[in-house]
């Protein structure tokens, strides 16, 4: 496939911008659902830049850093999706903002 | 090693003391006695096989062998840290002055303690094993381990049985010392570091570090840090307010070893290491040092003046009269030298002897407010007289201890600087106020009907003999220092001609 | 892989193996007693493979790095997760059933701190801080009832999730800077893609530190740590407090070393503010704190802090002073913590309200040992003489001046003062007349509790066989 | 060129996805949207030759991990009540600080990765190519992403299971 | 016994120490022998020595041992005994011998008897090695010793408030002076090497040209303790407070013997005085300045007490007007004969007031000529010496001041006719007590004559008030010898006879009333000049505001510690700080993630140090 020279830096702001959004989403959502799905948009603009540079320096190591990012996305999202069915359970809600019963 | 054992005995009298109530409710005390009249009976067997104290030559010289006792022996040699201790004529006078004071100091808590006495004792007994190290220690990461040590005690000693505001006094004492600490173990180890890089050797020992080569500035500023740490135990102005409030909130004992001894640590200090170790930067700082003693002096007599407790009164009468040792040291000629080392000594009874006496009264009057007291002396008279005689004391009554070391400050010191001198001079004046007051308002004035039916106990047997010792030692400190003076002399004299250059041009400077 | 290899990974093989281990015996019969004796021998075999290890010291494919620096850690690691385990032991007696899981994550925990400690690439620094990360969150939200732990848990969660982010996100772009993953790997072609393009790798690294930083707690990544820490159990807190932090810090080290980033003023500039930033807020914010997690917790952040003066100080000089630096400190700060925690958890467990300062009042008189024991740990947390906590001190002010850090020391003079006054508080409640004896402390924690606080005195009071053993390492 | 046709637009379609997702109201609405944004992403994986990497984005990440989140929203049965909660929290001042800080992050990334030269690879890296490495130098992080998944499903089975429990033992205690 | 001089302090301090610490077990009997016998002994072993000194003359000098030996500095504890300091040994010892005896029974209903001899004694020792000190630093202690003496004498009756006042008063005021003296004994230490007297002064005629600045510093601080000590002005505020003390106190230590101190300071330290001219100048002005203020003030004075204490300060003005004037010899001959009939004086009144209960206004007593007679007698005698009436023994030695005083060059006539009105003066206040006293209609009635105990010691002050001119001072080989010569015949006759024009205005203005004074005495005028007098010039009143008050102000104003309060200033700042960032854990995880990203953002600009990178 000749002809295929997209800049490593687009798609590296690609996934800047990914992980902004993702940030972004992390910050304001004040359930936790959102607030998990943030963490997934984040990862997967962790995973993206991973496989462009693996891409630019032709190795496959981007591709495994990949497979392992994924790994965790599913590790996490499996205890963290968990916690929300206890959060709910206990908390009866699923807005952060109130889980603050510790401060100071 | 018979430092070593001095230091031992105390520490383990302490748990002996403390296990000791578990037999008997009045037994830690005794204990606690018997274990310090035994160290002081030890190190007097011990010295008296020593060579004459007097004529021993000058002990530093980098000649260990030249002390009066050296110990040395490794304990961290990743960083040339060893186990060293000696004993020379100060520190000899010093660690003398500890076991008296100290079983003045149980005594003075014979009766006072009345909770967990056994722990007390023990704590006791471990401050002075503590201040005992510090005046021997000549590894410098030594000497900075003892100095904090000796505080953890102390804080319990506050912290457990003080007064009625006792957490706050004791979280004040323990925080300045130690921030001060921290500045000094930074200076330490600043000095070690230069002195690795210079000779490649990693070295805490005091003849080690004596002659090390640094520049101007860095000597300052690590001198600095010194400084600092043994002004605040000094307690010199402005860093003196913690004492108040660690002596008024202390209980008997405590006031009597902080007052006493504890407040000496830091003169040694700067005798033994701020200026040796720093001559030049040491002797150029002279002058603000000296301001800041007569500051001291000028200043803890107004505030003295102004106390309504017993306690705080003679508290700030001590910034006042360790404002002239400061004075004495940073004069440093030999008069002067002398004179701090004098009213280390007399300091060190005048101000126990009238913490017990506050001690008493609190015991018995349940108030240390002197608006409450007055005419007390119809009551007590032994007492009384006993009081009067330590204020005349305080107040520097020639044939007293304190004359001698208050004259002899301002003799060195009007060689170097004859404005300070009148400004510390106005100190004896102001000491003379504020101790007539303290008199007037507790023992003299017209009787407070409130004690009257009372029936307050005048001092007994123990006290008195305590006392008498106390008196004693002033006496004949007023009227034969001579010993003392013989003892620091030798040491003094190698200090001095250790720095010999720069006293003159400091001279000249400050002139 | 060759024989030698397995022998160098012993200590992981047999955590794993333990791991499995514990499966098996899930599914065949639940009894919490066999799982944690399986769980305490698995520890103890693999501390005893951690020896053994020692002489196959050699790199483990890419991943691992085994070598006698980071056994020690190993062993050390394993020792806090032995101590871990004896304080659970009670912990969630009351509810009983079903904790074999809880010893499962532990193990899985630990194996993930030994492989973050002995990992040099960044997938294994990945993988070992988020299993060790992901049986934590398991282990913080443990506990049936209550809503702190689970509070907790997910807050652990969501911002270390986020933070891992941050350091994929960082390595990212560091590997698109320079082509490796690996640390030395890094280290050897860093010079020349810095010279390439600054920013690329400097941020990448900014973003490593900050996912570092967040396990770290180091200021401004703090702001979980108290919650957290009040929030776990509190076996679970000391765990948190003592294998998580330290073999992140170990793993933090290894990535600065090897990937010769102290090279770097910029980010040598981050990591001074870091450093102060921790020592200044962590004793701020514990310095009117009640409950005594939480003041350790800000403590745990100013200690940190300190630490990071030594591995700023690798700019300035030569390793070898560093890495014994980092191994006493981490090595005190350890002790000192399982110890605070060995007190904590006998004497205020699970219950919020005993964990309050006021609670401690009068332990002197009723329960003296356990008392003197949190007293010398707070002692040496403040850095007084004759504890481990003196020492590391020493070592950080040296480094520190040997490097020239004055401003940094200024610092820690600042922030060590601050900190006497809240440790004081802890021993002066614990000093004040006392209410009346309770109950009476389990035998095995009162020995653990003695042996910590005797480790804690002779690594203060005669450091000089350990500070040989770790210059060797 | 087709190609960077193509990547553009898939950039377009995840951005503008994930922006969706992120400021949907409603959990399956987003979650949908967020699929499409992984599915983009996939392509541009595609696109710049990883085959392999696109095949698992698309089978593992917005497959089976986006199937975890539709069961539990499922469970927990969030309906209008919870739609309408989650527009009042999205209000601009909720959003104004965040949305700064990110901006700022943005732009100093973008600034970073601005100088950025060289484009990515000729030819694509294939699936053997990434078999074999994660065989071969990357086999121990295998093991251990073995281990960190058995982490991960001990937890949720802990957490999960308690949920469950607790559910039915409620309901047996009200029957 | 000249080789044991040391002895005759050594008893009194004995009996002192020994009534300290067993006073409370003693019969009175035992510790009234104690207390007056031994300072009778040491003034029959005065008689001795001065028996010897009359024969060979000769100067002893005995060490004890060296006080303490730093770096060249070594008083010793050592003695110096020639003529002066004989005469003042033998007042010392011989008044104080008397006074003792006085006591014994003046103060024979006082629960405190033993405390009080104790302390008499005490001040007996104290002075005697004030006097006989080979250097000024046991000089010092002597001097200092006395000053406590006086403090712990005059608060005797410590159950008033007003008594402790007035020692601390005395005490402080005292000690301002002695401070500055202490500073002149440094310098003179510092610039001669040695506090020795002798050797100092031979020292300083060596070092120092006459006119040179260091020995007028010197002899001005010098000057300070002696004001100080012998309250003059501005230090002698004290004085007339200190009469809350016992009587007999007054007697021998406000009259006789320690504000006598500084005349015996400034005398025995001569040597250094006549390098320095100006110094001397100094002194003649304050003491016939302080003569004359303390005459117009006795002159108001209604406290039998007080003008006798104003008094004492006029008479030693005259001493340092001698002195000032380079009358040595004339001065010491003053401050002897002062001892005799002030003593007298103030015991006569001692006995007034012990046998009126109390009473110390004049105005309330009155016809006691008949009923108190050897009181009256001694009060005659004693006022007739102290107005320097011919024959008596203050007229020779006042004389002689005024008449040396004549001759000064320059101020010489000034401060003879200043010396002449304070002579007019002090006949006039002195027979006015006498007459008001003594004369004109009982208004109390003394419930009995003095005893035995009080009446030898008024008969024997009286034969030595009348005698005493006739005294040969042995001081000649002390002091230069003046030049002889002798004014003009008419300043001796005015010299003469203004005492007994004195003694006539008091006679017409007190006794038989033909001089009535109401007129000026009650106009606006008169009155507040009286009432100014009365006040000793408002110069307590002035040092209240002037001092006393704005110390007492300033600390309480220092009370609460400002330095304290920058500590506290620190710990706000902690606190502050806590309080913001405890309040930033608000358990909010949005909260917490913005802080981390915020925390990203740092650090990712100074580690890619994007400022500068993006300039670039």
């Amino acid at each position: 496939m000749d002809g295929l020279n997209i800049p490593l830096n687009h798609i590296l702001l690609v996934s800047s911008l990914l992980f902004a959004i993702g940030m972004l989403g992390l910050m304001i959502r004040r359930n936790i659902i959102f607030i998990l799905m943030s963490l997934e948009v984040m990862l997967n603009a962790a995973a993206l830049a991973f496989v462009a540079a693996g891409a630019h320096w032709e190795q496959p190591d981007g591709q495994v850093v990949f497979m392992l990012i994924l790994t965790v996305a599913a590790a996490e999202v499996a205890v963290g999706l968990g916690l929300v069915l206890q959060v709910q359970k206990r908390f009866k809600t699923l807005d952060m903002d109130h889980a603050n019963r510790m401060q100071g | 090693m018979i430092m070593i054992n001095l230091i031992g005995i105390l520490l383990i009298g302490g748990l002996l003391a403390m296990i000791s109530e578990r037999f008997d409710d009045k037994m830690p005390r005794k204990v606690a006695m018997a274990v310090v009249l035994t160290d002081l009976l030890y190190l007097l067997m011990c010295l008296s096989g020593m060579p004459e104290i007097t004529q021993l030559q000058a002990p530093l010289a980098n000649d260990p062998s030249t002390w009066l006792m050296h110990f040395k022996s490794d304990w961290i040699p990743a960083f040339g840290i060893s186990i060293e201790l000696a004993l020379d004529g100060i520190s000899l006078l010093m660690v003398l002055l500890t076991l008296v004071l100290g079983a003045i100091a149980i005594s003075a808590s014979w009766t006072d303690i009345v909770v967990r006495k056994g722990f007390f004792e023990a704590n006791l007994l471990w401050s002075l094993a503590g201040v005992l190290g510090v005046f021997m220690a000549l590894d410098l990461l030594l000497f900075f381990l003892f100095w904090e040590v000796m505080l953890i005690p102390m804080y319990f000693m506050i912290a457990i049985w003080g007064h009625e505001n006792r957490g706050y006094a004791a979280m004040k004492f323990f925080i300045f010392t130690q921030a001060s600490g921290l500045l000094m173990l930074i200076s330490v180890l600043a000095l070690v570091a230069i002195n690795h890089s210079n000779t490649g050797v990693w070295s805490f020992s005091y003849f080690d570090l004596l002659n090390t080569q640094m520049a101007e500035q860095t000597a300052h500023w690590i001198m600095l840090g010194f400084f600092v740490a043994f002004v605040v135990k000094l307690p010199g102005f402005p860093f003196h307010t913690w004492l108040p409030d660690a002596h008024t909130q202390a209980p008997t004992a405590g006031s009597v070893i902080l007052a006493g001894i504890l407040l000496k640590t830091g003169a040694y200090g700067l005798i033994r290491f701020a200026v040796p170790l720093f001559p030049e930067a040491a002797l150029n700082f002279s002058y603000p040092a000296m301001l800041l003693g007569a500051a001291g002096v000028v200043y803890g007599a107004v505030l003295a003046f102004g106390q309504t407790d017993f306690k705080r009164l003679i508290a700030y009468s001590s910034v006042s009269h360790m404002g002239f040792v400061l004075l004495g040291i940073y004069a440093w000629n030999e008069l002067a030298l002398q004179g701090a080392v004098m009213q280390m000594v007399a300091h060190g009874f005048s101000t126990a002897a009238l913490f017990m006496i506050a001690g008493s009264l609190q015991e018995r009057l349940h108030t240390r407010d002197m608006r409450q007291m007055s005419g007390l002396w119809q009551q007590m008279p032994r007492m009384g007289a006993v009081a009067m005689f330590f204020v005349v004391a305080s107040l520097g009554l020639p044939g007293l201890g304190n004359f001698v070391a208050e004259f002899l400050v301002l003799l060195g010191l009007f060689k170097v600087n004859a404005w300070i001198t009148v400004i510390a001079a106005t100190g004896l004046i102001t000491g003379a106020a504020y101790s007539l007051l303290l008199m007037q308002r507790s023992f003299q004035g017209e009787v407070n009907k409130k004690w009257a039916d009372h029936g307050l106990i005048d001092f007994g047997s123990r006290e008195m003999l305590t006392m008498a010792v106390m008196m004693i030692a002033l006496i004949v400190l007023g009227i034969y220092p001579q010993p003392v003076l013989d003892t620091a002399h030798p040491v003094l004299q190698s200090l001095l001609e250790l720095t010999t250059e720069p006293v003159n041009t400091v001279a000249e400077v400050v002139r | 892989m060759n024989a030698s290899m397995f022998s160098a990974l012993a200590p992981i093989l047999i955590l794993s193996l333990t791991a499995v281990v514990l499966m098996a015996q899930a599914s065949i019969k639940r009894d919490q007693a066999i799982a944690s004796m399986i769980t305490g021998v698995g520890f103890v075999l693999a501390l005893f493979a951690a020896h053994y290890a020692r002489d196959f010291a050699q790199p483990v494919t890419i991943l691992l790095q085994v070598d006698h620096w980071s056994l020690f850690f190993t062993s050390l690691i394993i020792i806090s997760s032995f101590v871990t385990l004896i304080l659970s032991l009670e912990t969630f007696s009351p509810e009983g059933e079903r904790k074999e899981e809880y010893y499962l994550l532990l193990v899985l925990s630990v194996l993930g701190a030994v492989v973050l400690i002995q990992s040099s690439h960044m997938v294994s620094l990945l993988l070992g801080m988020e299993l060790m990360g992901v049986a934590l969150y398991a282990m913080i939200a443990f506990p049936e009832k209550g809503e702190l732990p689970l509070e907790g848990a997910i807050k652990y969660l969501v911002l270390s999730a986020c933070a891992s982010a941050m350091l994929l996100y960082g390595f990212a772009l560091i590997y698109a800077a320079t082509g490796s993953l690996s640390y030395l790997g890094i280290g050897a072609r860093a010079a020349e893609a810095y010279v390439q393009n600054p920013m690329l790798i400097m941020a990448g690294s900014a973003m490593v530190l900050a996912g570092i930083g967040f396990k770290l707690s180091v200021a401004p990544f703090h702001m979980w740590t108290p919650d957290v820490y009040e929030g776990a159990p509190t076996p679970v807190t000391g765990f948190l407090a003592t294998v998580s932090k330290g073999a992140v810090f170990v793993a933090l080290t290894r990535f600065y070393i090897d990937g010769n980033l102290h090279q770097y003023s910029g980010l040598n500039t981050a990591l001074v503010v870091l450093a102060i930033a921790s020592m200044l807020i962590g004793n701020w914010l514990a310095l009117r704190q009640e409950n005594i997690k939480r003041l350790l917790a800000y403590s745990s952040i100013a200690h940190f802090g300190y630490l990071l003066v030594v591995l700023i100080a690798l700019s300035y000089m030569d390793d070898q002073l560093v890495s014994q630096s980092i191994t006493f400190y981490l090595t005190a700060y350890l002790v000192t913590t399982l110890a605070a925690f060995a007190v904590v958890s006998t004497i205020a467990g699970e219950d919020v309200k005993r964990q309050d300062i006021s609670a401690f009042e009068g332990l002197f008189w009723y329960r003296p040992l356990e008392a003197s024991a949190l007293t010398i740990a707070m002692l040496s947390l403040a850095g007084i003489p004759l504890t481990a906590g003196f020492m590391a001190k020493f070592f950080v002010i040296t480094v520190g001046i040997q490097s020239d850090l004055w401003v940094l020391l200024g610092v820690l003079v600042l922030g060590s003062a601050v900190g006497i006054y809240y440790y004081l508080r802890v021993i002066f409640a614990m000093s004040k007349s006392s209410q009346g004896g309770e109950q009476t402390a389990n035998k095995l924690e009162k020995i653990l509790a003695v042996a910590l606080i005797v480790s804690v005195l002779l690594l203060g009071s005669w450091p000089q066989p350990f500070i040989a053993y770790a210059g060797g390492l | 060129m087709l190609e960077i046709v193509f990547f553009y637009i898939a950039a377009t379609v995840a951005l503008i996805a994930t922006v969706m997702a992120m400021t949907r109201a409603n959990a399956i609405h987003a979650l949908i949207y967020l699929i499409v944004s992984l599915l983009a992403v996939a392509v541009i994986f595609f696109l710049i030759g990883a085959p392999f990497a696109a095949a698992l984005e698309i089978v593992i990440y917005a497959g089976a991990i986006m199937v975890l989140f539709v069961f539990v929203i499922m469970m927990l049965n969030l309906g209008e009540k919870g739609d309408k909660q989650e527009r009042q929290w999205l209000k601009p001042g909720i959003w104004a600080g965040p949305a700064i800080l990110s901006v700022i992050l943005l732009v100093e990334l973008l600034i970073v990765i601005g100088d950025v030269n060289g484009p990515v690879s000729v030819s694509a890296v294939s699936a053997k190519e990434v078999g074999l490495s994660l065989f071969g130098p990357y086999v121990l992080a295998v093991e251990i992403a073995a281990m960190l998944l058995l982490a991960g499903l001990v937890g949720s089975f802990h957490l999960g299971r308690r949920y469950l429990e607790r559910d039915h033992i409620e309901k047996g205690s009200s029957q | 016994m000249s080789e044991t001089i040391w002895v005759i302090p050594l008893i009194p301090l004995l009996s002192s120490v020994m009534l300290m610490l067993f006073g409370s077990r003693l019969k009175i009997t035992h510790i009234g022998f104690l207390g007056v016998a031994s300072v009778g002994i040491s003034a029959l072993l005065t008689l001795v020595l001065a028996v010897e000194f009359m024969q060979n003359q000769q100067i002893i000098q005995e060490s004890l041992w060296t006080w303490m030996e730093v770096a060249g500095f070594a008083p010793g504890i050592s003695f110096y005994f020639d003529g002066l300091t004989l005469v003042m040994m033998s007042v010392i010892t011989g008044v104080g011998f008397l006074i003792h005896l006085f006591s014994t029974e003046f103060m024979e209903k006082d629960p405190s008897y033993a405390r009080y001899f104790a302390y008499l004694n005490m001040f007996v020792a104290a002075m005697l090695v004030l006097v006989m000190a080979d250097n000024l630093l046991l000089l010092y202690l002597g001097w200092e010793g006395v000053g406590v003496c006086s403090y712990l004498l005059v608060g005797f009756w410590y159950q008033h408030n007003a008594n402790g006042q007035a020692a601390r008063k005395a005490f402080i005021v005292t000690r301002i002076g002695d401070t500055a003296m202490a500073l002149g004994l440094l310098l003179l230490f510092t610039e001669l090497g040695t506090l020795d007297i002798q050797a100092m002064v031979g020292a300083a005629n060596q070092t120092w040209q006459i006119g040179d600045s260091i020995p007028l510093i010197a002899c001005l601080l010098i000057i300070c303790g002696a004001v100080g000590k012998s309250a003059q002005l501005p230090l002698h505020t004290w004085l007339p407070d200190a009469m809350a003390g016992p009587t007999p106190v007054s007697a021998l230590i406000h009259a006789a013997t320690m504000v006598t101190a500084g005349v015996y300071l400034i005398a025995r330290t001569h040597g250094l005085f006549l390098l320095a001219p100006t110094a001397m100048t100094v002194v003649a002005v304050i003491g016939i300045a302080t003569s004359l203020m303390a005459a117009f003030t006795a002159l108001m004075q209604t406290d039998i007490k007080r003008i006798l204490a104003y008094s004492t300060i006029s008479q030693i003005g005259y001493m340092f007007l001698a002195l000032g004037v380079g009358a040595w010899s004339a001065g010491i001959f003053h401050l002897m004969t002062h001892a005799f009939f002030k003593a007298l004086l103030f015991l006569g009144s001692g006995a007034i007031i012990h046998c009126l209960h109390h009473e110390h206004n004049i105005f309330k007593m009155g016809g006691l000529r008949t009923r108190m007679p050897v009181t009256f007698w001694s009060f005659m005698i004693g006022s007739a010496a102290l107005a320097a009436l011919p024959m008596t023994s203050g007229f020779f030695s006042k004389d002689q001041i005024l008449l040396q005083a004549y001759q000064l060059p320059d101020l010489g006539p000034g401060l003879w006719m200043a010396g002449l009105l304070g002579a007019l003066l002090t006949a006039i206040y002195s027979f006015r007590l006498v007459f008001v006293v003594f004369f004109g209609e009982a208004n109390t009635e003394p419930d009995k004559d003095t005893g035995w105990r009080m009446a030898v010691p008024l008969s024997v002050l009286c034969f030595l008030a009348m005698i005493g001119g006739y005294f040969m001072i042995p001081v000649a080989e002390v002091f230069p010898a003046s030049d002889g010569s002798h004014p003009a015949h008419w300043v001796e006759y005015v010299s003469i006879s203004v005492p007994l024009v004195g003694l006539l205005v008091a006679y017409l203005v007190f006794f038989n009333r033909r001089l009535n004074i109401d007129g000026l005495a009650n106009s606006t005028v008169g009155k507040s000049l009286g009432n100014f007098w009365l006040s000793g010039w408002g110069i307590d009143w002035l040092y209240d505001h002037l001092f006393v008050r704005p110390y007492y102000g300033l600390a309480n104003l220092l009370k609460s510690e400002p330095v304290d309060g920058i500590y506290g200033l620190i710990v706000a700042l902690n606190q502050t700080f806590n309080h913001w960032l405890s309040a930033a854990q608000s358990g909010r995880m949005r909260w917490y993630l913005a802080s981390m990203v915020a925390g990203l953002i740092i650090l990712i600009t100074l580690a890619a140090n994007l400022p500068t990178g993006v300039l670039q």
